[in-house]
């Protein structure tokens, strides 16, 4: 049934609609809209499930481990810090192939602390063993969690969906929130793989030596491979259950005669296409490959999607490594490397740094001749004055402030 | 349920490690002979039928000191109690009241008429069940019990003593208020019913004749009766008897003439036995002179309390130097540095109406004089280890033997003549049987030989404080004047308290500890009582072993 | 593609107000997107939502930097710097006040404008009479019907009464439409004023 | 206090007591106790942690008819059970991760309750290092919360899967590898650490209660009595190291003993954060005979007697007996 309904509350009836048995959550902005939504069904008892209020996210995880291991589908959300302060339960969840769906309202990572968007925190778990979907509109935020719940119980290991924190489970866009009936038929009843049972008793979490654990990492590799045929699978039997084309591996956007491709992921994808299409009728050769799983990395399914005319893959990362440049952009690298393909990064919308299509054409216009690194929209003479600041004087205080003063104005201006 | 690699495990696979390996020493079970059994002179196995009063058996109990002792209702009140003395309970609170129990054990045994069964038919013919005839000269204790053990180990016994009733010492020696006749004519009465033939009122003085008669062997137990004299100048109208014959005549019904105030000479059992009685017969005053302190007194302190209680006084460091009409000279003494009196010079007179004279008795060794081989020396018979004399086939035992002389060694010399009787007719050149193993638990026989157990081999946390219940006791009031028994009984509540206040010295007795404090899961629990080391799992650490309440468990090397 | 930019306090239904266009638009089947700007500010704080109204699925989710229409929820926001940032020259305005621009002091900024598109509503008032309560978000979005034209009326009723119930919905639907016949009556005297000027 | 019977066949204090009912017995002494942590596992000899979770775990199988599952927080105890490609446990049993033990729990108990299982209890448990430190912020939250978990800690006193690690546990003057003693003040400091069953009471659960391997009954009454409550339940069991105290292995049980009798542990039952019982010292002794057979303890001793410290260390003793009535009738 089609609504226009703000991204959180498509996303908490769509969990609800999996019938998870055990919710827990710890406040942090921007996810909270899901949980305070799922508390309040669960209330109303118009959702059969233990809601907990937990003391912290590492509880939260770990809430989500024991249900799961008692054989009790488990969901939680979180964001920024609180990913990080439960991203070694994150791991251990993985490493015991635990099938728990998480919300990512994806959000900067502080200090300085930042609470508006940018894909940092789910970044940093890149390799945590989980699976990693992002959204690039609500709908698509709603239709990833009731197939994150399918393909992690499939495989047995968990999902992580990833949602733009304010761009979309803050914002208020038309959405087909499907029936009941049409859930269950699609979600089997959770059957899970290893069970804590009195009646059939296993010891769950044995410590591993060198003698075996190769063996259990290649393992946790192997399901990752699965999961590349899993997805796609899953992405066709949603369509038919629910007449949408949703998730799967990536989205290709004009590339078969692309000679740039813009690779992103998220929510800004939106702004990418409208971008892409006034450059078109401009005559650019321009397309987007939106990469919708980023964890497993459907290596494969990128080079199909790369039209045979592509000469130029611009990265547009919401995130950084220091030190390094692009976290997307090296997994690109690595798989298109027997091409002969310029490949740029766009870091871009940190911190809530709004990526406006004015910006973008600027940039794709000279796509062909950008630099392997640029920072989108950076406000070079702040840069400038405390690098200047900072060789002056050793005592040359804190940069974000410094920065702030010199911006003398902070936060809510329009962008 | 397909498990995922590795991380999921099935339960209980540790089994396939076997940490035995890091052993490098071992705990066994062992078996320590318990102080109360080491201590008893009649040989009973106490622990054991301790452990069976602990649970109720009282029948199983009783049948255990029956295997030793013929006379646990005579015991339970006349024995001294050498199983008490060395209890080890008496290191952490109080002794176990051992010989309370057994009174009850015994009481109970003639309240329900429990009898012996005698295994093998009596008969004197020689190789059938290789029963013989065997004489038993004198009825006492010693005698008693030498028949007891003979007519169980399908012997023919003739018991021939002088006296009118059965009994001896415990008779003619001990008062009623300690020893009730009922009592003892029940339990010799027990006796004979297995079939011993008892002959009173016949001396015998011809011993050989009596084998030639047809005994195969003869055990002489004639005790010692006649009561030691020491020279006392005394006049005429002096009143003055010995305590044996003074106690004996209370038997004949005739008691004697004491007068008000009595004085008796000498330290031991028999001095107070005849001072308690004087205060019964109505002396107001009943003074026991001797030479010494109380320190060095022979009788048991009991004996001495409970005289004391009734009103009996002492005269420390006394003689009697002369004995006249109503009035004794005593002769203060002072202890060398042997600790042997001296006499000071000093005299002073002590008002007495009466002296009586328990300076110990000695034996009437005529039925063996003049039997060839038979070897004396200082009034009492010489034997073997084997209590055999001299001369083949003749064995003696009891007062007349070189010993301490009281009932319960009588009774023992009674069991141990009694087996080597059997042993000799069996195989007159065999050697002395070894003492049988005692004990209870799992080990070996050679286990036995360990040292007896010490107080200091137990883990004495696990027992809960318990001390001991006092038998009730008549006061003083009732007992002057009558020949009431003066201690009581203890009702079935009480003897079992007593009897579960055991430790169980060096016994296992199946308290589940090892099997419990073992971190390992190495102790296997066979049910009925015992134990298993699963030698597979057992690291040796000796958790059991510090933590077994009685100590019968100990760490050995492992054999390499 | 229609976009709008509210501009208010935190506190005073700013966020609430750009759903509830959303909602009308979606209404009459046509794609919609609301959001605000996302800050840490609290109650009073100036805040900004936005609202994008199209015929075909909306895609980018960049802030509304070019506004078709802006509606002021607070006149004491006037002056903030870069309030009107990105209004198009025949781009709408509508302003809760009681005051007229002049007395606002916006005669001159008015003149660029197509004039008849910029207003002012006393919206806060209306809500006052209607709903008892100075929330002036349903009465700009009756008069926003009535200066656009890009929701009906009957559409800007039915999303209140399905965000609101009772009292509350009933007296934002009067004031909402209130505030429609004002503006109505608004534009009909200022175009009526061109005519005559003509 | 579980009920006392007198002489020691019916068992006091020992183990097993033949004159006993089946079911009056402690779970020990019989043949057929689940063995929870079964034999072949890796702890050291006399292991005192091993010999307390079977005891405790053993107990509530009992009382829960085997319907248990248990989660188990990193440490020794996890450790040496469970090597690849070998567990000890017989029990459904989870290892997550260090610190979020009683997180776990919570989740399989909403888990149970989610799906109708209320039959099954579950139970956490850990080391103390898991529960006063790295876990206590979850182990708070479940007690918070109530949820329907007993947390057990067997208490060595410090972390001894790393190597004897000072913990909030450690005793005062206690020596480990990161409170050696050397220095003005040798071993671990005075006026540290925290008191968890007090912590635990102050959450106002159910039910809290201390307990040692040196008094099973004790220890097996609590376990059982913990498992008559809904909601959250604390039980704190002091488990000797040999490795860690430098006992002899034989002695671990002992040194329980002593650590109770010389009153520096005392043993209570708490219910809604109110001590209802506590378990009287049978023969009360010195710190000394408790901190002589420890190594741990040696710098007190030698090379001369430091009264000064010990009288501290038995004036702590002496409080805990006022404070907890543990003197007895």
């Amino acid at each position: 049934m089609l609504k226009q309904v703000e991204g959180s509350r498509a996303v908490a009836e769509a969990v609800a609609m999996c019938r998870p048995r055990v919710i827990c959550a710890y406040p942090i902005t921007p996810q909270t809209h899901i949980v305070e939504a799922l508390s309040a069904m669960v209330k109303q008892d118009t959702l059969k499930a233990e809601f907990l209020n937990v003391e912290s996210e590492f509880a939260a995880m770990s809430v989500a481990i024991g249900a799961s291991a008692a054989g009790a589908r488990a969901y939680t959300a979180t964001a920024s810090q609180g990913l990080l302060y439960m991203s070694e339960a994150v791991w251990n969840a993985a490493g015991l192939g635990l099938p728990i769906v998480m919300t990512v309202a994806n959000r900067a990572i502080g200090a300085p602390i930042n609470i508006w968007n940018d894909h940092s925190d789910a970044m940093s778990q890149r390799d945590a063993g989980w699976l990693q979907l992002y959204a690039e509109t609500n709908q698509e935020a709603l239709d990833l969690h009731i197939q994150a719940f399918r393909i992690a119980e499939e495989l047995s290991v968990p999902v992580m969906v990833c949602m733009d924190g304010f761009l979309l489970t803050h914002a208020s866009e038309r959405a087909d929130i499907p029936g009941q009936a049409q859930v269950d038929a699609f979600l089997p009843r959770y059957e899970p793989r290893q069970v804590l049972d009195p009646a059939e008793p296993v010891s769950i979490g044995a410590m591993v030596g060198p003698e075996a654990f190769t063996e259990v990492r290649y393992l946790a590799y192997e399901r990752m491979r699965q999961a590349l045929e899993v997805i796609p699978a899953v992405r066709v039997g949603f369509a038919a259950g629910f007449g949408r084309d949703s998730g799967g591996l990536v989205r290709p956007y004009l590339t078969e005669d692309a000679e740039t491709v813009v690779v992103a992921m998220g929510s800004v994808l939106g702004t990418v296409k409208d971008t892409v299409d006034e450059l078109r009728a401009n005559g650019t050769k321009i397309g987007v490959l939106g990469i919708t799983t980023f964890r497993p990395f459907p290596a494969d399914a990128i080079r199909l999607a790369l039209g045979t005319r592509t000469r130029h893959v611009v990265v547009l990362e919401r995130a950084l490594a220091p030190g390094s440049g692009g976290i997307v952009t090296a997994d690109i690298q690595a798989s298109l490397t027997a091409w002969d393909l310029r490949i740029s990064t766009v870091v871009a919308g940190l911190g809530g740094r709004a990526v406006t299509r004015k910006s973008l054409r600027g940039l794709l216009i000279q796509a062909s001749d950008l630099p392997p690194l640029t920072f989108l929209d950076l406000n070079s003479s702040l840069v400038e004055a405390e690098v200047a600041r900072m060789s002056a004087a050793r005592r040359s205080g804190p940069s974000a402030e410094n920065i702030l003063r010199d911006l003398g104005i902070t936060a809510s201006r329009i962008g | 349920m397909d498990k995922p690699f590795a991380i999921t495990l099935d339960v209980g696979s540790s089994r396939a490690n076997h940490t035995g390996a890091w052993r490098t020493e071992r705990p066994v079970y062992v078996n320590h002979l318990p102080p109360c059994n080491n201590a008893c002179p009649a040989g009973e196995n106490i622990q054991q039928w301790l452990y069976d009063a602990e649970e109720g058996s009282y029948e199983a109990a009783w049948r255990q000191i029956m295997q030793d002792n013929p006379f646990p209702a005579v015991m339970g009140r006349v024995c001294y109690r050498p199983c008490e003395t060395a209890c080890n309970r008496a290191q952490l609170d109080s002794a176990v009241g051992i010989n309370s129990v057994e009174r009850f054990l015994g009481d109970e045994a003639l309240r329900q008429g429990w009898q012996v069964p005698v295994d093998a038919a009596p008969t004197n013919e020689g190789g059938r069940g290789g029963g013989r005839g065997v004489l038993v000269v004198g009825a006492g204790p010693s005698g008693l019990s030498a028949a007891y053990h003979l007519t169980r180990l399908g012997h023919a016994v003739t018991v021939k003593d002088a006296g009118a009733a059965p009994g001896g010492m415990m008779r003619y020696g001990i008062p009623k208020y300690r020893l009730p006749r009922d009592i003892l004519d029940a339990e010799v009465d027990r006796i004979r019913r297995m079939g011993v033939t008892l002959e009173l009122n016949t001396k015998v003085t011809d011993i050989q004749a009596e084998l030639d008669a047809g005994f195969d062997a003869a055990f002489v137990a004639v005790g010692a009766h006649i009561g030691r004299r020491a020279y006392i100048p005394a006049g005429d109208s002096a009143r003055i008897m010995d305590a044996v014959s003074m106690l004996h005549s209370m038997e004949d019904g005739a008691s004697p003439m004491l007068g008000r105030r009595v004085a008796v000479y000498g330290g031991g059992n028999t001095a107070m036995d005849a001072a308690r009685t004087a205060r019964r017969l109505g002396a107001s005053e009943a003074v026991v002179v001797y030479r010494r302190t109380r320190e060095k007194m022979p009788a048991h302190d009991i004996e001495v309390e409970e005289a004391l209680e009734e009103g009996v006084t002492m005269r420390w460091l006394s003689t009697v130097a002369q004995a006249g009409e109503g009035t004794l000279v005593i002769e203060k003494m002072k202890l060398d540095e042997t600790g042997f009196p001296q006499p000071t010079g000093e005299f002073e007179e002590l008002e007495a109406d009466c002296l009586v004279l328990a300076l110990g008795q000695n034996a009437d060794l005529s039925v063996l004089q003049d039997v060839p081989g038979v070897t004396f020396s200082d009034n009492v018979v010489e034997v073997g280890p084997d209590l055999m004399t001299g001369h083949p086939g003749i064995f003696a035992g009891g007062d007349m033997v070189p010993s301490e002389r009281t009932v319960t060694v009588a009774i023992g010399h009674g069991k141990k003549a009694a087996r080597s009787i059997d042993a000799w007719l069996r195989d007159p050149g065999g050697r002395p049987p070894q003492t049988p193993p005692r004990g209870v638990g799992t080990g070996s026989p050679a286990a036995y030989k360990h040292a007896p157990a010490s107080f200091g081999a137990l883990n004495t946390w696990y027992y809960s404080d318990a001390p001991a219940t006092v038998r009730p006791r008549l006061e003083t009031a009732r007992r002057i004047g009558t020949f009431d028994e003066v201690t009581g009984g203890l009702d079935e509540s009480t003897a079992l308290f007593e009897a579960r206040r055991c430790m169980s010295c060096g016994n296992c007795f199946g308290c589940d500890n090892c099997y419990g404090v073992c971190p390992d899961n190495a102790i296997i629990k066979l049910g009925d009582g015992t134990y298993e080391i699963d030698y597979d799992y057992c690291k040796g650490c000796g958790l059991c072993v510090a933590e077994c309440p009685c100590g019968a468990i100990e760490m050995e090397p492992e054999p390499t | 593609m229609l976009q709008v930019r509210f501009h208010g306090r935190g506190g005073q239904g700013v966020v609430t107000a750009a759903e509830l266009l959303a909602s009308a638009a979606f209404r009459e089947d046509r794609h919609a997107q609301a959001f605000p700007s996302f800050g840490s500010e609290r109650m009073g704080a100036p805040v900004m939502s936005f609202c994008r109204i199209d015929d075909k699925p909306i895609r980018t989710h960049e802030p509304v930097t070019e506004p078709d229409a802006l509606i002021i929820q607070d006149p004491t926001l006037l002056h903030q710097a870069d309030l009107f940032a990105g209004l198009g020259r025949d781009g709408y305005m509508l302003v809760n006040s009681t005051k007229d621009f002049g007395e606002l002091g916006l005669d001159e900024f008015v003149q660029g404008f197509q004039r008849d598109r910029l207003l002012v509503v006393p919206a806060s008032s209306l809500a006052m009479t209607h709903l008892g309560r100075p929330l002036p978000g349903a009465a700009l979005l009756g008069g926003f019907a009535a200066l656009t034209w890009a929701v009906s009326l009957d559409s800007v009723l039915a999303a209140i009464n399905e965000k609101f119930t009772g009292t509350v919905a009933e007296g934002n639907a009067a004031a909402a439409a209130a505030a429609f016949d004002f503006v109505r009556d608004e534009r009909e005297a200022l175009n009526r004023k061109a005519g005559a000027n003509a | 206090m579980p009920p006392q019977i007198k002489f020691y066949q019916t068992g006091s204090f020992a183990v097993g007591n033949r004159l006993l009912a089946e079911d009056q017995r402690s779970v020990q002494s019989t043949a057929g106790r689940s063995n929870a942590l079964t034999c072949g596992h890796r702890a050291c000899q006399g292991c005192g942690e091993a010999l307390g979770a079977r005891y405790a775990l053993d107990a509530v199988h009992r009382a829960t008819g085997g319907n248990m599952i248990a989660v188990n927080a990193t440490g020794c105890l996890e450790v040496f059970s469970t090597p690849f490609p070998e567990t000890s446990w017989q029990i459904a049993w989870l290892h997550s991760l260090f610190g979020n033990a009683p997180a776990v729990a919570s989740g399989v108990a909403a888990a149970l309750k989610a799906m109708g299982r209320t039959d099954i209890r579950v139970v956490g448990q850990g080391g103390d290092g898991g529960t006063v430190d790295i876990g206590f912020a979850c182990l708070s939250g479940m007690f918070e919360r109530n949820d329907d978990v007993l947390y057990i800690c067997y208490d060595n006193q410090a972390y001894m899967n790393t190597g004897v690690q000072r913990s909030g546990a450690t005793p005062p003057a206690a020596r480990t590898a990161t409170t050696q003693a050397v220095g003005r003040e040798p071993g671990n400091r005075f006026g540290q650490g925290k008191n968890m069953p007090l912590i635990a009471m102050a959450h106002e659960i159910p039910y809290v209660a201390t307990a040692t391997v040196a008094d099973l009954r004790d220890l097996e009454y609590k376990a059982t009595r913990a498992m008559d409550f809904p909601g959250a339940r604390y039980l704190h069991i002091l488990v000797p190291c040999p490795l860690g105290w430098g006992s002899s292995p034989a002695d671990t049980v002992k040194v329980a003993r002593l650590a109770t009798e010389s009153g520096l542990f005392p043993v209570f039952e708490a219910e809604a954060g109110e001590v209802t019982s506590s378990t009287p010292i049978r023969h009360q002794v010195p710190v000394t005979d408790y901190l002589r057979i420890q190594a741990r303890y040696a710098h007190l001793f030698k090379p001369e007697e430091k009264t000064e410290v010990i009288g501290r260390i038995q004036a702590a003793a002496d409080r805990n007996i006022r404070r907890f009535g543990l003197r007895g009738q």
